[in-house]
């Protein structure tokens, strides 16, 4: 293992405390960010995205519980941290830009009042608090930046805020980016231009991004390594060309089959995955996919498949890939 | 801006014209003589007749409503029959007591509540959330004039701390203050509790919006983000229902002069009506409705001034 | 967990039996609710009960016992003309429901009505219904309370009608913005694509979302209602005499304040705890049913 | 191939400000064409997939169909009627002929009805009481694969799958010719976005029905539609059958979409025409070409010149001064 890695969270485990029971929404997560890199999430609804997201900043709800595991950022553990070391993190080391711009950004404060608020760190004056809002605001490309400073929320279109959202997530060149489904609420024309503008900022600030979309041709074209969840496991991680070129677990094949921008010849039968996600209260014994696996074994229904190491930074945790590893 | 001002005052004047009109009309929805009905029975047929040409009863309804508001814009109330004195000059007489007492009344009431719901919203669901809920409710059940009677029970009979009766000898600023104390507390208390009730439930409301998250991911200090990310935007549903409340708190000012025989518009309305003064009771009503217009047309100015949403674009 | 989309939330209220029984439970789990619950059954069956539970004739005058404190033969004491207090008390919350009660009822029938042909109908009758309700609105209460008196005389009808005029348009604004937000909702237009017709959809689609936070209002109100009832008695404007109030036994109590405080006491607590119950029990089952104060997961 | 439904020459309009606000402001048109001289077809049997991003107008299109938004001028024949101005007992009888399912699977049920009253309702309204509702809802549930037990369940109970399902039920419930269906795979997963189609597909192929598809997914598209039609603001630029268009397409905004479908392929090479800025408002409409200020390939007359519609072949159109497929 030669690259460092600017996040690593390993074995991490987080339930809710709920009327039916402890809610194990993530279990034995594993996931590293190598330095400079772009590391996409993919999973369908409920597989544990934003609770993930939530326990990297914090941010988790009330009756959320971490039982056990690290989260280890630039070498010390997240969840070790009090309060006021997180949040002395938060907005300089590791920064966010959510999904939905219409209500992410505070509507009655303008946006110049919301850059310069974040900024309440930095021992410089107003006025080059304010000129580095405009400079940030320029190069997210926000037209006359000046002026528009002073423009509340509701006045700008859904992608001019969402550039506004990146321009303040990057404006303290965090180590680590996380965007949740940042281009989700947005037309394809406009996905492509944020697309673009994230990757060329990457590049020049030299930060990490880790970048949730359920969006698989976004998460082709964008990233560096993939990560797969299903009903709060990881269950694949790897290179992007490992994923989409050589997926090891049924659910990352299954995944990829159903997509029909990868299905060539124009078919009007499409693929499906049959069944839903188990209860996460009331767990099955065996694999969390094995209801709905059509490679089920024997052994699946019975025991829960651990990680195993397919290649150089390919992991599945699948019962087929531990019996018969394919190069 | 300035359109969205203009439109506000304007539908302001508006409900102030319908409001006077449906005042002015319900005088006739009475059956019999309105005559009769304002001096009563046993007035003098004279006099009958003169109040009658005086009031302009002889012309059509609408007609004698255009007249009507039409004397009222040019701030002409009318006059006391029995008295022969012009009931602007009796209103305007008693008007400050009573909005010394409201402004007092809710003054404290915000003073107390809104810091209140605030600590509720910060400490939800702590026992200090809880004891805050417990009281605020309490106060907001306690009808007015029941408070007015047990805080004159307790403070003035039984403790003898305060002055029960009147506003005071007139001459000194500290006597006039200490006759304020009780009314003001009687006319106040229940409006603690609402304010601190809309205050938590609004900021809990905002605090589970997605921008404070954002704010948080950011790292701001849980100060700011309380007193400016989240009361910026709680404040707004407060600030409506304090310029609701000065209108509603004219009402509890009837009750609460009446215990503390205090000098007031609600003491001069009751007056009237039991001596059937009719010409003093709908103008005193119809300043007391002009002051709730008022009222809450500023709350929505100010609301407009706060939330940059509601300034149109240019 | 997070991504759930925010939408208006009706299915929470109550509307069948089940949803009831599992509100009952919550509102009985808070011990505000259950407290006001409590109180509201008591201050119900006592009021109900009247005749049955009070001890003395409430109106019969016997001067020989006047302003006695609470005894054994008075539980609360006796009032300037002698007549048992408790007795009056018990016989003045049946009016004071009855009040509140019918009056509620009547006003909500017509704020709906109002409120949804508001909310349906077209734009210029949208706005004038508006301007009529913030007319009637922006009369403070009590003040309108004495107008209406010296015009119709004092007499529970009187106040009764005050109430209702006052109430009209608080319910009818609420179900207008109820309508307003549901028109367009766009479970409505499926229905309207299939080719429901105008009242199907107010009945059947749009009513029962409507109905349930217009109710939790309305019980909200009752305590209002109630202070205004004995407010406008207390001033001698409302319950004429001798029909017992308690806002007339206030008023008696008031009168002799400096010879015997018990009056004033035993006149004002029942207010005190049926306002009280009406206003526990309503909150407890607006933070039930209202979702946005129920945000953890 | 027989129109099954015709539209010609379409144009909504809406209201955009107050008359009192349009008189201070001196505004002598107070009116947005949401909808503009739109024609097309759709024949029996046929899958017609109207494609644009947010504020196209492509879901007032829909509505004015089936009546919900009435149209200024133009006109819509179904089976050769003519649909505006139909009085309205006509207009309840060809609802309930043309099946419409909503964007917003849950959300476009009643909440507080069971399942089964839901599907009960098309035949309440249209006064087909004397058949067994139950053993209807039941036939009805099956086509759809629900298990019987939904029938007692509230819409909020529902996985978005199911709820969709439901929709198809109850806009198939009285055996109509035509369909509508205003992105009938928004908000859904990808597993289950195929299970829907699929049903639709089948549905079809036994019923020989009609569908409109409204839709931004290109790749749903492509496998479902025999005909397309893109939309951008409030007009169709292009249409023509789906193949072709996805071959060689004419317009530039029909490149540019199709470009800015990113490919779940890490190693796919997309020669991308990216489009700069955002859709304009509504209020402010371009001269000449709407699409010009965003178009890589203005020219003068674009600026001035209105395009009108270029018949390419029999069933390929085009507005566009400069199309794409001459070089």
């Amino acid at each position: 293992m030669a690259t460092e890695n600017v996040l690593e969270i390993s074995k991490l485990n987080v339930g809710f405390a709920t009327e039916r029971g402890m809610l194990k929404a993530l279990r034995d997560v594993d996931l590293s960010i190598p330095v400079g890199s772009i590391v996409g999430v993919v999973g369908e609804s409920g597989c544990g995205k934003s609770t993930m997201i939530n326990a990297i900043i914090g941010l988790l709800a009330h009756n959320a519980r971490v039982s056990s595991g690290s989260i280890v950022f630039e070498g010390s553990d997240l969840l070790q941290k009090s309060e006021r070391e997180l949040r002395d993190i938060r907005g300089t080391r590791i920064s966010m830009v959510f999904q939905d711009p219409m209500v992410s950004l505070n509507p009655v404060l303008s946006i110049g009042t919301q850059m310069i608020d974040i900024q309440y760190r930095d021992a410089i004056s107003k006025a080059q608090k304010r000129a580095r809002s405009i400079e940030m605001l320029n190069r997210v490309g926000i037209p006359d930046p000046e002026s528009r400073l002073n423009n509340y929320p509701h006045q700008f279109s859904g992608g001019m805020r969402q550039r506004i959202a990146i321009a303040m997530a990057l404006q303290a060149e965090p180590a680590l980016l996380i965007a949740d489904e940042p281009t989700t609420a947005l037309d394809a024309t406009l996905e492509v231009q944020i697309i673009h503008r994230l990757r060329d900022l990457q590049h020049s600030m030299g930060c990490s991004i880790l970048f949730i979309s359920h969006h698989l041709g976004v998460i082709a074209e964008l990233c560096d390594y993939v990560v797969v969840m299903y009903g709060g496991e990881v269950v694949e991680r790897g290179t992007v060309r490992d994923i989409f070129h050589r997926p090891a677990h049924p659910y990352t094949c299954k995944l990829l089959e159903c997509d029909p921008a990868r299905i060539v010849e124009t078919t009007r039968s499409l693929p499906t995955i049959p069944g839903e996600i188990p209860d996460l209260a009331n767990l099955p014994r065996g694999c969390i996919f094995a209801d709905r696996c059509d490679r089920k074994i024997d052994i699946c229904s019975e025991v829960a498949p651990s990680t195993s190491e397919l290649a150089g930074h390919h992991w599945t945790r699948c019962h087929l890939a531990a019996a018969e590893p394919t190069a | 801006m300035w359109l969205y001002f203009l439109k506000r005052v304007l539908l302001g004047i508006l409900i102030v014209v319908v409001a006077v009109s449906l005042l002015y009309s319900m005088i006739h929805m009475v059956p019999g003589d309105p005559v009769k009905t304002i001096l009563g029975p046993r007035a003098s047929p004279e006099l009958q007749a003169q109040i009658r040409d005086k009031m302009g009863l002889n012309d059509p309804l609408p007609v004698q409503i255009v007249k009507f508001i039409g004397r009222v814009a040019q701030g002409d109330l009318g006059e006391d029959v029995f008295k022969r004195k012009s009931v602007n000059t009796i209103v305007f007489e008693q008007l400050p007591h009573t909005i010394y007492l409201v402004l007092a009344g809710i003054g404290w009431a915000m003073l107390v509540g809104i810091p209140l719901g605030c600590l509720s919203a910060i400490y939800r669901y702590s026992i200090i959330d809880r004891i805050a809920g417990i009281l605020s409710v309490s106060c907001i059940a306690i009808p007015t004039f029941v408070v007015a009677l047990y805080s004159v029970l307790l403070f003035a009979v039984t403790l003898k701390w305060l002055p029960a009766i009147g506003a005071g000898d007139g001459e000194s600023l500290g006597s006039y203050i200490s006759h304020l104390i009780l009314p003001a507390f009687a006319v106040g208390l229940g409006w603690v509790g609402y304010l601190a009730r809309l205050v938590r439930a609004s900021m809990l409301e905002v605090m589970g919006e997605a921008h404070v998250r954002t704010a948080r991911a950011f790292g701001l200090p849980e100060r700011t983000i309380v007193f400016k990310y989240v009361l910026r935007l709680a404040i707004l549903p407060t600030i409506t229902l304090v310029g609701m409340g000065i209108g509603i708190l004219l009402s509890s000012a009837v009750f609460t002069e009446i215990v503390f025989a205090r000098p007031g518009i609600g003491r001069l309305i009751y007056d009237a009506v039991t001596s059937r003064n009719y010409p003093v009771v709908m103008g005193s009503v119809l300043v007391t409705t002009v002051l709730f217009v008022i009222s809450t047309t500023i709350a929505d100015l100010v609301n407009a001034l706060v939330d940059p949403r509601l300034r149109p674009e240019k | 967990m997070s991504d759930t989309t925010t939408r208006l939330d009706t299915t929470q209220l109550p509307g069948n039996w089940q949803n009831f029984r599992r509100a009952l439970k919550r509102v009985l789990r808070e011990p505000l609710g259950a407290l006001g619950l409590t109180l509201v059954v008591f201050v119900l069956v006592s009021a109900i009960g009247a005749d049955w539970f009070s001890s003395h004739e409430p109106n019969k005058i016997d001067i020989k016992s006047k302003l006695q404190p609470p005894s054994a033969e008075h539980i609360l004491g006796t009032d300037q003309l002698g007549r048992d207090i408790y007795s009056r008390v018990l016989v003045g919350g049946q009016i004071a429901l009855k009040v509140s009660l019918v009056s509620i009822g009547i006003a909500l029938v017509i704020g709906l009505s109002l409120g949804l042909i508001a909310g349906f109908g077209p734009r210029w009758l949208d706005n004038s219904l508006m301007l009529l309700f913030d007319s009637v609105r922006s009369f403070p209460t009590v003040m309108f309370a004495l107008a209406v008196v010296t015009l119709f005389g004092p007499s529970l009808n009187t106040v009764m009608i005050v109430v209702i005029v006052t109430q009209i348009p608080i319910y009818g604004r609420m179900v207008r913005s109820q309508t307003l937000a549901l028109r367009d909702a766009e479970f409505i237009l499926a229905e309207r694509a299939l080719g429901a017709g105008f009242f199907r959809i107010i009945g059947m689609h749009m009513l029962p979302n409507v109905i349930g936070p217009l109710l939790i209002l309305a019980s909200m109100d009752i305590p209002f209602v109630i202070t205004i009832e004995a407010g406008l008695s207390f001033l001698g404007m409302g319950v004429r005499p001798p029909t017992p109030s308690w806002g007339t036994i206030l008023n008696d109590g008031y009168s002799y304040i400096y010879n015997t405080p018990w009056p004033v006491i035993a006149g004002g607590i029942p207010v005190i705890l049926t306002t009280l119950g009406f206003t526990f029990l309503g909150e407890s089952l607006r933070d039930v049913f209202d979702p946005k104060l129920r945000k953890e997961i | 191939m027989k129109p099954l439904l015709e539209l010609k020459d379409l144009r909504v309009r809406f209201r955009s400000r107050s008359s009192l606000s349009a008189l201070i402001n001196g505004d002598r048109d107070p009116f947005v064409d949401a909808v503009n001289s739109v024609s097309l077809q759709i024949g029996e049997g046929e899958t017609y997939g109207l494609v644009g991003e947010s504020g196209s107008g492509k879901t007032t299109l829909a509505r004015s169909i089936i009546g919900l938004v009435k149209p200024q001028e133009g006109s819509i024949r179904y089976d050769g009627t003519e649909i505006i101005g139909m009085p309205s007992s006509q207009m309840k009888k060809f609802r309930g002929i043309v099946g419409t399912m909503f964007q917003d699977p849950v959300g476009s049920l009643s909440p507080r009805m069971t399942i089964r009253s839901l599907l009960a309702e098309p035949f309440k309204i249209h006064g087909m009481t004397g058949r067994d509702l139950g053993q209807e809802v039941n036939r009805l549930l099956e086509m759809v694969g629900l298990n019987r037990d939904f029938g007692s369940r509230h819409p909020h109970q529902l996985s978005g799958g199911q709820a969709r399902r439901v929709g198809v039920a109850r806009a198939l419930a009285l055996n109509p010719k035509l369909i509508i269906a205003d992105e009938p795979t928004a908000g859904l997963d990808v597993s289950v976005q195929g299970e829907i189609l699929n049903l639709l597909d089948k549905l079809q192929a036994e019923l020989g029905i009609s569908i409109l598809v409204i839709t931004h997914n290109l790749n749903v598209v492509r496998h479902i539609t025999d005909r397309m039609g893109i939309m951008y603001f409030g007009r169709i630029v292009e249409q023509g059958p789906t193949s072709t268009m996805f071959d060689q397409p004419s317009h530039p905004y029909t490149l540019a979409l199709l470009s800015a479908n990113p490919e779940p392929d890490p190693d796919a090479v997309i020669d991308r025409l990216e489009l700069q800025g955002e859709v304009p408002s509504l209020l402010n409409r371009p001269p000449g070409c709407e699409f010009h200020p965003r178009c890589p390939f203005v020219e003068d007359n674009c600026k001035s010149t209105f395009p009108e519609i270029t018949q390419l072949s029999d069933d390929h159109s085009y507005r566009c001064h400069h199309p794409r497929h001459v070089e």
